[in-house]
């Protein structure tokens, strides 16, 4: 499985199996919520912070 | 100009034609009244008899919304917009309420910021979403309502708003209803639902609680579950906003929004 | 306050984001618009895909009207209604025009007359129709139309009436934005469609008739078929209304508000 | 087939083979417009004008 580094601390990060885009994973080291946007190439960014409000 | 603000349930068994009935008498006692309403059956319905069934996201921390994809939001606008909207409308006029249905992208009546993201659990896994067209109400066009008023209209108010660029949004309507009573600094905000009210132990109706001061909200809000959440938040937002009190009440009698002034139900000061 | 309404036609072709660009431009010249819009597309589309195709009446002198009974209402509602006139609002919102979405229901803004019954051609037999929510319109509240444009709004008007007992009434958009135009005593009423305007020969546009005085009307109405009669007889009527000018011309070129406005199109006053 | 009088003229009339309820017919006699409320029991009336004018 690819392996990227997280943005945060810079800690490698593998996929697990079954791994989505749009998938929220947490770094495993600091923490970090982080969004897969890509498998192929491996590639993350920090998650959005969530805002808590929901539509009708 | 004390403004009573109601809040029509879309739920099963709520007697829209009750509470119209009721509004007719309290119109001629020389009350004025602002309806909001809510959507979500029509728009399920809609969805299933157009192939497209709705898509639900429920946010990390509980709450559940629709998925408001575009073609999404299309159908939540024909439902809300062209029937649910239009319907009320046309019943009120029936009965010679000289009603007025519009919604917040008229007008900006209602402004909401658009969440660039959504975050989504879908089978234990937390997912971001981009392109929900979903949004928080921040503000509201108070003057293009006093002045319906002022012309003695009803303003009948569905749950759609405009973001900052001018895209339609679905909003939950509870919180559209409180941010149009704090707008209005409204006398009563009423969320007219298909129960008697909060109730400690649901659906036990014997457990209904009677008041609700204002400092154990935030505890009802944790107990309150789904759709009675939204509404325990709406409430807590109204009453911030300065609206004297909020009652839920039952929507499903005779003169329910008489009722609700009446004090029958969860009243929240 | 000189006033232009313009009629959005529902055909194949016409470019409903060049006509909302070209509103942008005139509007911050200090014009002051009202847009009417059709939507029969849209609810045949709606109706196939919930299996309730349209059904047609035409009527004995050759006019053909959707038969709208209360199921068909109801689609057509959600598809005016709800889908035409949100996306249109939206439309217009995006590009930072306060437009204001209505339909003849709102505040009684278009009353119109329910015919108790109405003839139709089917398969060689005439027959009479009952439940048929349609109506001709004999009154617009021009007050609420001033009141939207002093407010700095661009009313947005869907195709929907109110009868006198306050039921929602399928009308005749061109029909609509004629009473419209006359109500507010309106400069000019422009037709925008999917063609350049009356044609002699249709459909060889170089028999493009561009001036065409009033007395030659009736002759002019004879002649058009279908949905030209329409606007032909709508014309008509505007002006009788006062309206100082009628343009039918094309909604489907860049500026087709400017082209009109400019002449270009078939000119009648 | 059944038949019934016209209510202008008195005139009798037979109604057509297939002649269907909310259709128009013409009286034989005095050709007024007639709209066909039943057919069995046999009852016209007179058709409501035809005002002209139409939907969307």
């Amino acid at each position: 499985m690819s392996t990227v580094n997280c943005p945060e601390c810079e800690a490698p990060i593998e996929f697990a199996e079954g791994t989505e885009a749009g998938e929220i994973i947490v770094c495993p080291d600091c923490g970090v919520d982080l969004e897969v946007t890509s498998i192929e190439p491996a590639a993350v960014q920090l998650a959005p912070m969530e805002q808590e409000d929901w539509g009708e | 100009m004390e403004i009573t603000v109601v809040k029509l349930g879309g739920t099963e068994g709520v007697d829209f034609s009750a509470i119209c009935k009721d509004a007719v008498e309290l119109l001629n006692q020389g009350k004025k009244l602002v309806f909001v309403h809510g959507g979500s059956a029509e728009a399920n319905a809609l969805g299933e008899g157009l192939g497209t069934p709705p898509k639900m996201i429920t946010s990390p921390s509980g709450y559940t919304s629709r998925y408001t994809d575009r073609k999404t939001l299309e159908i939540f606008l024909m439902a809300v917009n062209g029937k649910v909207n239009s319907l009320l409308t046309e019943q009120l006029q029936m009965l010679g309420v000289n009603a007025f249905g519009l919604c917040g992208l008229d007008g900006r009546l209602m402004q909401a910021t658009r969440k660039e993201s959504v975050q989504s659990i879908e089978n234990g896994k937390r997912k971001i979403i981009r392109d929900d067209y979903t949004g928080k109400i921040e503000k509201v066009n108070s003057e293009l309502l006093m002045a319906l008023l002022d012309m003695g209209y009803l303003p009948v108010i569905a749950p759609v708003a405009v973001s900052e660029k001018g895209e339609a949004l679905n909003v939950d309507a509870d919180r559209a209803a409180a941010m149009v009573a704090s707008a209005l600094k409204a006398e009563s905000l009423l969320l007219l639902t298909a129960v008697p009210g909060l109730m400690k132990n649901f659906p036990d109706e014997s457990t209904l609680i009677r008041q609700l001061p204002m400092n154990q909200l935030s505890a009802a809000s944790e107990a309150a579950q789904g759709r009675m959440k939204k509404k325990v938040l709406g409430a807590e937002e109204a009453l911030n906003g300065g609206v004297s009190r909020v009652i839920i009440a039952d929507g499903r009698i005779q003169n329910p929004i008489s009722n609700a002034l009446a004090g029958n139900g969860t009243v929240i000061e």
